[in-house]
């Protein structure tokens, strides 16, 4: 008998295989059969599924079981939602690359790893995704090659790092409650001593917040996010790193949920306060768009992790919002930015300029994401920042709210940027023929950039699955309501209200303002413009980009004169013996990763005894 | 019962009498006459009174002040000014200079008549003309706005091609992009 | 339809525009009254305005800077709406049950951004650097601007505004009751009218007006009408958070009034800051003052 | 009047480093010697470095079309001992090129730059624009004795209307009215 | 290819210039990575003009040559030919002389103020100085008939004697703007925020200054006590007790404390001069200008004006016209190559303040 999951992941499976066959055989069939695979596997989810769908097997000897909680069915839903689009995107934008095979091989296991980790219900299964998506994310970082050496291998010990903390966690729990049920261990686990409760807590939060890239452990994700492919960053940046936050969210509500590890939540909230302004603070210095998106992915995180440390309803319910918005806006920005390296062939944002009026299309799906991101109301992202602030007030974290709602404000800083550097500013000849990007990739973004606008005033549609998914959390009963937002003191926002009045009177305005003098409103070039009477010469450069945000970066280069990122780096250098051993191991060989699978895995199975019997 | 003639006019009316009490001034000093600029502006003889204040760029400026002399190399930048502002515009030429090339008539290096190149609404003669001679300047240039007769935009609008012909007699190299007239 | 609600707001709207308009007119007299001029009438802004609206040609370079003054009336009247402009008034009641201080924090950005996209779209560089300055210097100000309301919503466990005036009518303006965040809003509000030390966005000595340089005509008069908009919301907002609001149009005249002239008068005297300056002088003693009112609000409470 | 004992002790040591180098004290404090345009750099340098004359206060050109001659005129001051020497050099106006001294003095670029453009005279590897002050000037440098500035602007540009025939403006005006020039006025007339 | 910084023009059309002219600057960031300079926009050709007229007549077009302070070309281009002709001028005359140069100093350190404020976007001071300017150019109305040209001094002397009464005025005139300097001190010179822009910005070094030929306010903020009217005195600053400012921080401050020194010492100046004028004749008369003939020589003399040294170098053939008239204005160093090394790395912000600070005058550089 099939089973509805297992059919998910053998569809997901066999796409993969299938298009790595089809991208041998030709370009086309490949494309054809990574679309109708991601469709399908898509459809089944959402349409084809019976509820509750359950797969329980051995094995070696542990009991495994796989099945949607109501709480994973949100990240699975968002997984499934952004990776078909993303992968529509891919056809056309990695049209023309090599190895293209290989590339949707380890895409499509990477969404079946994540698939796999929201639908399982023990921890072995949950690591082996774990593993699988770690690992197939892995090759596409280094698909295209570019600073492997840097990128890859950070990645690589990070994750390793956060793999065996997990592994270290799961162990134990193992050790302490007998079973490796997830749902066994929330049971159970109250019942353990105290500080192995801790230490294990912390494992496994070590473990998962280095996949959502928090700080001090984001040092991979810059690099990762800025190489891989745009139309996996897309995925990477906006649902990979979910799985995090999925971990993070059943950690701290589940496991750590008695009075005794407030500690720990308050460490986590400040560690992600802080990623939040300094991943801020980095974004608004980079000069390279994907970067800038790498380091606004980061913070933008941050605010989940302070969502789900603190751990209230309202919090809660606030993260997983801006968990699933942060999907939408981020996949549509990178695959925004995706277009535009397609296009002009670079994401430089010193570079390329004034692509306004060659890819409206794309420029308006950045702006729409840059409004959720900067949670300018009346769009979406507005709303998940209102709750966390509120949820914030009302669980007096006074301070936690300043440090993110500077970082917040600061946002607007690298937002603005990223929109002028590349759509605005000077139209330039060299970027004459630039053309909007093909359709693959705009329909994507246009359905994200919908999906966006509908949930600022009506964000009560991601409200009704979120606050099933709580029930699971704990949280019976959460309010919610289509578009209007209660606090906990009773004040409250009404989005109807706000959408309804800003559209009527941008109306108004644009009616008056296009109409005045219509026949003597001309468009000018850009290079028209009041260059203090003087002409300037066609070197001669009149978009300002350069050091763009340069007396900000002077005011607050008290706190970034020591970066993390240096520090490692340091560090780095000092064990460089070791990074060269570890670069041996990690040589960028698909085989060498399967080969070292295999051997981790069979020393796990050799010595389980020895390790999970202690 | 009021005609659509009237009302016309009546906007008409009320379009000058706006446009004759707000006048913002191309911060330009062109030639020396530029001087006498801070004087009129600041606290003795306060041109702001008259609604006349600085414009930082061409394109939210009405007036532009020609203050004194035109050398052929600042004429370019004149005209690349002017046609960037937007209409109506208007053009006070400064000081003897610009009536008839002043004392400087036999200069390599500076034009002769101003309104050969760009029209001119109000000249102030004077070398230099004193702050109350500027402001008495603007003081007709608003009668002639209030009248209509301040259409110097108008003619350089109609009369491209002569005005034209006469610059690039002078600007040698003519690289300038093509402007919103 | 509700028809009295579209009235309602039209007629707040207009009433905003006049005020901030003669405020402006009033702030050109005091400046001129100090420098030794007579100054223009104060009715002058009109005039100007109208002289705008009546220019017969406008370019623009784009759609995002047709747009981009369009935005920022949007945000205007929005930041309008929503803020109670009179106590239990019938009369401009608008939208303000519908927000509260956190919506209109994010609000008050969002015209911004929109004149900033328009600004960036002209590809004149002094607009891109006056953003850059402006936007910069708004995080700087958004600290103490942050703690001083964060303090009060603390303190009083209130995030709208209708709650925190219906508060001030039974314990007194918050300007007394939270005398330090009131220290730290006022400085923050300063910088937030960018008028002299913080108007380096407008530095007419190296970026000739900074971001408005290419606007002119229609585009210059809609900025200058959601900019006296602005100015009135603002000032409103301020009164109504540590002033206790205002029970008739009068009282919040005169409170909006005596605010308004506090940045002008402190204008007048002052030469600009660098942007870092500007940047370091908020984080600096108003940010203490936005601290030491937190601590105070959090000593209140518990 | 003083000694001038400091005027001569610079002329005197002048000359008698340089053989090419004569002079003359003029007047208190005012020292004026001629080269050799060759020794130039050497002569300034050497007032410079072991004369103090450490201020470049001027330098300037004249045409002598005469003798078909531009003469060079370097103009120096000495703050320790408060003396003016100016240095003078003559060089053939068909070939005008001499040795740049910008390397010695940074602030004779500017005076170089404007001396090339406004006589023609080269020298010898000056950085900066060629254009300095004048803008696509296509006839002969502006300063020279032959250009007549006069032809140039009446053929470029407009003429001032009664200025055609170069009349005496008194005339014009006493013609007009029909008054006599009086015989104070006479005397000034200009013919 | 496309440069990577921005260009940025700086005039000709900016607020933020001084004059006419244009500083195009590549900016990176707010930091100035090159900055070039572009004069001409002001040129007349005076030096060709003058060429074509006879002594007299080049007289009057002189003192156009540098608007804002007049009276140095005058007082230049009249003792260069008096030195030339040897021409020995009355004594009442160089007190003149000395009155008009002071007055006119005055007048364009008024000026600065409020150029300088203005830069920095304190307008208030420039409202109140500018218009107080006015007070020292109704002296001159009444003295010499001209507001802003005056063509006062001319060869053999002064044009015209002091009106009856106006001794009294300028003396009256001269204690209402000492009161009103203690006002701008202190809104500008007490203010924090101005002190925090001037400090340390726009800073020569000092033995950059000597190499390079600055001159003026400039040179003496650097420490060196240079001025010609104590190193080389004409007319009768020998005579006169007064002293400069000299300051050693070589920045914008240290230029603005000078000038607010030299400011003070100039009213003591016209003090002085109205106390211990001379009777007698003002003016040796000249021949027929129409006819007057200089002998052949030539003469380079020097004016302290507001802004530093100002030269003429004058030759004359023995005709009745200039051979040539070479005018160094002191913004002919500053203007160009100290102004282009100057600005690379200074902030933008600061770029108008530098500029005023160094007191650039376009007219002089190109003429």
């Amino acid at each position: 008998m099939m089973n509805s999951l297992f059919l998910l992941l053998f569809i997901l499976f066999g796409s993969a295989i299938l298009s790595y066959i089809g991208h041998r055989i030709s370009e086309t069939l490949g494309n054809i059969i990574v679309v109708v695979g991601a469709f399908s596997a898509s459809i089944w989810f959402f349409v084809g599924f019976e509820t509750p769908a359950e797969f329980s097997y051995k094995i070696a000897d542990f009991d495994a079981l796989w099945s949607f909680s109501s709480y994973s069915w949100i990240f699975a839903a968002l997984v499934s939602i952004l990776s078909p689009l993303a992968l529509l995107y891919s056809t056309s934008y990695m049209k023309g690359k090599e190895r293209l095979g290989t590339f949707y091989f380890n895409f499509f296991l990477s969404i079946l790893g994540m698939i796999g980790i929201t639908m399982s219900q023990d921890f072995i299964s949950l690591f082996i995704f774990w593993e699988i998506m770690t690992w197939s994310s892995y090759l596409i970082v280094i698909y295209l090659g570019k600073d492997v050496e840097k990128v890859g291998i950070k990645y690589m010990i990070f994750s390793a790092i956060g793999a065996y903390a997990l592994l270290m966690g799961i162990v134990l729990i193992n050790r302490e409650v007998g079973s490796l049920l997830i749902e066994d261990a929330f049971a159970y686990f109250p019942q353990i001593q105290f500080s192995t409760q801790l230490l294990i807590g912390i494992l496994l939060l070590i473990g998962f917040s280095i996949k959502s890239a928090m700080m001090p452990l984001h040092v991979w994700a810059p690099g990762a996010y800025s190489n891989s492919p745009m139309s996996y960053t897309a995925v990477f940046s906006g649902a990979l790193s979910k799985m995090g936050i999925y971990g993070l969210g059943l950690v701290f509500i589940r496991l750590l949920s008695s009075g005794e590890f407030t500690l720990i939540n308050e460490i986590f909230a400040w560690a992600g306060a802080i990623t939040t302004l300094m991943a801020t603070f980095y974004a608004i210095i980079q000069d390279d768009a994907k970067k800038l998106l790498a380091y606004s992915s980061i913070g933008q995180l941050g605010y989940i992790i302070v969502g789900v440390a603190i751990g209230t309803e309202l919090s809660i319910m606030a993260a997983i919002y801006l968990a699933i918005l942060h999907a939408a806006f981020k996949g549509n920005l990178f695959m925004a930015i995706g277009a535009v390296e397609k296009q002009t062939g670079s994401t430089d944002m010193t570079l390329v300029t004034g692509l306004i009026r060659k890819m409206p299309l794309t420029f308006f799906s950045t702006l729409v994401s840059i409004i959720a991101l900067a949670a300018v109301p009346p769009l979406g992202g507005f709303v998940g920042k209102w709750m966390l602030y509120q949820s914030l007030l009302a669980s007096e974290h006074f301070f936690l709210i300043i440090v993110i709602f500077t970082a917040s404000t600061a946002a607007f800083l690298y937002s603005f940027k990223i929109l002028y550097s590349l759509f605005l500013g000077q139209e330039e000849p060299e970027f004459k023929n630039i053309k909007e990007a093909p359709l693959p990739m705009l329909i994507p973004m246009i359905l994200l950039s919908l999906f966006l606008i509908v949930t600022g005033t009506f964000p009560g549609i991601l409200f009704e699955p979120i606050a099933n998914g709580m029930k699971y959390l704990g949280f019976n009963d959460v309010n919610w309501n289509m578009s209007l937002l209660v606090n906990a003191w009773g004040d409250e926002v009404n989005l109807q209200h706000v959408s309804m009045y800003i559209g009527t009177i941008f109306i108004v305005a644009f009616i008056f303002i296009s109409l005045k003098n219509r026949k003597r409103t001309r468009y000018v070039t850009t290079k028209d413009i009041s260059t203090s009477g003087e002409i300037p010469l066609p070197h001669e450069n009149l978009s300002f980009k350069l050091n763009f945000y340069k007396p900000f970066e002077r005011a607050i280069s008290p706190v970034m004169k020591k970066t993390m990122d240096s520090i490692y780096d340091e560090i780095g250098n000092g064990l460089n013996a070791l990074f060269q051993f570890i670069r041996y191991i990690y040589s960028g060989n698909g085989q060498g990763y399967a080969l070292y699978v295999i051997i981790f895995f069979v020393l796990l199975l050799l010595l389980k005894n020895q390790i999970f019997g202690l | 019962m009021i005609e659509k003639k009237d009302s016309l006019a009546i906007g008409e009316y009320i379009k000058n009498f706006a446009r004759k009490h707000s006048l913002f001034v191309l911060a330009y000093g062109t030639g020396c006459g530029a001087i006498e600029i801070p004087p009129t502006m600041t606290s003795r003889y306060d041109a702001e009174r008259f609604g006349i204040r600085g414009a930082a760029t061409p394109r939210q400026a009405d007036v532009l002040l020609i203050t004194g002399y035109l050398a052929t190399k600042t004429l370019k930048r004149v005209i690349r000014v002017y046609e960037q502002m937007q209409d109506p515009k208007y053009v006070i030429g400064f000081g003897s200079c610009t009536i008839n090339g002043g004392m400087y008539w036999d200069s390599y290096n500076t034009i002769n008549s101003l309104d050969k190149y760009i029209p001119v609404d109000v000249f102030i003669n004077g070398c230099m003309p004193r702050p109350e001679a500027v402001i008495s300047g603007f003081v007709k240039l608003q009668e002639y706005i209030q009248e209509g007769k301040a259409d110097g935009w108008r003619k350089y609008q109609n009369n491209i091609e002569e005005y034209r012909e006469n610059q690039k007699r002078i600007i040698k190299n003519w690289r300038m992009p093509d402007y919103n007239l | 339809m509700n028809w009295s609600l579209i009235l309602g707001i039209t007629i707040t709207i207009i009433t905003a525009f006049t005020v901030g308009m003669f405020y402006g007119g009033i702030s050109r007299k005091v400046t001129a009254r100090i420098q030794n001029r007579v100054g223009p009438p104060i009715w002058q802004n009109f005039l100007d305005v109208l002289k705008l609206y009546s220019k017969e040609s406008a370019i623009h370079h784009g759609w995002m800077q047709h747009l981009g003054p369009l935005w920022a009336i949007t945000a205007s009247t929005a930041t309008l709406m929503f803020v109670p402009i009179l106590n239990n008034g019938q009369f401009y009641q608008n939208l303000n049950f519908s927000g509260d201080l956190i919506f209109l924090m994010y609000m008050m950005v969002f015209g911004q951004l929109g004149m900033a996209l328009g600004a960036g779209q002209t590809g004149n560089p002094n607009s891109a650097i006056g953003v850059s300055r402006g936007l910069s210097q708004m995080v700087g100000y958004k600290v103490p601007w942050l703690l001083a309301l964060v303090a009060i919503m603390v303190q009083y466990k209130a995030t709208s505004i209708t709650g925190l005036i219906e508060l001030q009518n039974q314990i007194g303006w918050l300007m007394f009751a939270s005398p330090f965040a009131f220290i730290a809003g006022l400085l923050a509000f300063i910088g937030m009218m960018h008028y002299s030390p913080f108007d380096i966005v407008f530095a007419p000595s190296e970026l000739a007006s900074g971001p408005p340089s290419e606007f002119g005509g229609k585009y210059l008069g809609l900025m200058m009408t959601s900019g006296s908009i602005f100015t009135f919301a603002k000032l409103v907002l301020f009164v109504d958070v540590f002033l206790g609001g205002a029970s008739n149009i009068l009282e919040l005249l005169l409170k909006t009034f005596v605010i308004y002239m506090i940045p002008v008068i402190y204008g007048i005297v002052s030469p600009r800051y660098r942007t870092e300056q500007s940047i370091r002088y908020f984080w600096g003693w108003p940010t203490f003052f936005g601290v030491i009112g937190m601590l105070y609000a959090w000593y209140m409470i518990s | 009047m003083s000694e001038q004992i400091k005027e001569k002790e610079t002329l005197e040591a002048l000359t008698k480093t340089f053989e090419k180098v004569n002079g003359i004290v003029q007047r208190d404090k005012r020292v004026i010697v001629e080269t050799d345009a060759e020794i130039i750099p050497g002569v300034l340098l050497y007032a410079k470095e072991r004369l103090k004359f450490t201020h470049f206060s001027h330098m300037s050109c004249v045409d002598w079309i005469e003798n078909n001659q531009f003469e060079l005129v370097y103009i120096l001051w000495s703050p320790e001992d408060k003396i003016q020497l100016i240095i003078k050099c003559v060089i053939n106006r068909e070939k005008p090129i001499i040795q740049n001294i910008d390397n010695i003095w940074r602030q004779a670029n500017t005076y170089e730059r404007e001396i090339r453009e406004m006589f023609g005279v080269e020298f010898e590897g000056l950085i900066g624009a060629k254009e300095f002050i004048l803008e696509d000037w296509d006839d002969i440098p502006p300063m020279r004795k032959d250009f007549d500035t006069k032809e140039y602007s009446s053929k470029h540009f407009f003429d001032r209307p009664g200025r055609e025939d170069a009349k005496d403006v008194r005339t014009v005006i006493t013609e007009r009215s029909g008054e006599e020039i009086p015989d104070f006025a006479k005397k000034y007339s200009r013919d | 290819m496309r440069e990577k910084t921005t260009t940025l023009y700086l005039g000709p059309q900016h607020p933020g210039i001084t004059g006419n002219m244009m500083v195009k600057l590549q900016v990176a960031g707010d930091t100035i990575a090159k900055a070039t300079t572009e004069v001409g926009y002001l040129h007349r050709g005076f030096e060709k003009l003058m060429e074509r007229r006879n002594w007299l007549q080049s007289f009057t077009i002189v003192c156009r040559i540098c608007v804002p302070e007049p009276d140095p070309n005058e007082e230049n281009f009249s003792r260069a030919v008096e030195e030339i002709e040897g021409r020995i001028i009355p004594e009442r005359a160089k007190w003149l002389r000395v009155l008009t140069l002071e007055l006119g100093r005055i007048a364009s350190y008024l000026l600065w103020y409020g150029g300088q404020n203005g830069s920095a976007g304190l307008y208030t001071v420039g409202q109140w100085s500018v218009g107080d300017r006015n007070y020292i150019l109704d002296l001159f109305e009444e003295l010499t008939g001209g507001r802003v040209y005056h063509m006062y001094i001319w060869p053999g002397g002064v044009r015209r004697d002091m009106p009856e009464g106006f001794r009294d005025k300028v003396l009256s005139t001269m204690d209402y703007l000492e009161k009103r300097l203690d006002d701008y001190d202190k809104l500008m010179f007490d203010n924090a925020i101005f002190q925090k822009r001037a400090q340390g910005v726009g800073i020569i070094n000092k033995e950059k200054a000597i190499e390079w030929g600055v001159v003026g306010p400039p040179l003496r903020a650097c420490g060196i006590a240079s001025d010609v009217r104590k190193d080389d005195p004409y007319e009768i600053y020998d005579q006169l007790d007064f002293e400069i400012g000299l300051e050693h921080g070589s920045d914008v401050w240290a230029r603005a404390l000078v000038r607010r020194k030299e400011i003070r010492e100039s009213i003591k100046i016209v003090r002085q001069v109205m106390d211990k004028i001379p009777e007698g004749e003002f003016y040796n008369k000249i021949p027929n200008p129409m006819k007057w003939k200089i002998p052949a020589g030539e003469a380079y003399v020097k004016t302290e004006s507001a802004r530093g040294e100002f030269g003429y170098y004058v030759v004359s053939d023995g005709t009745d016209k200039p051979r040539r008239v070479h005018v160094k204005g002191p913004a002919y160093v500053h203007g160009v190559t100290l102004l282009e090394d100057m600005l690379v790395g200074a902030n933008l912000a600061d770029v108008s303040f530098i500029m005023n600070s160094l007191g650039t005058c376009p007219p002089e550089i190109e003429r």
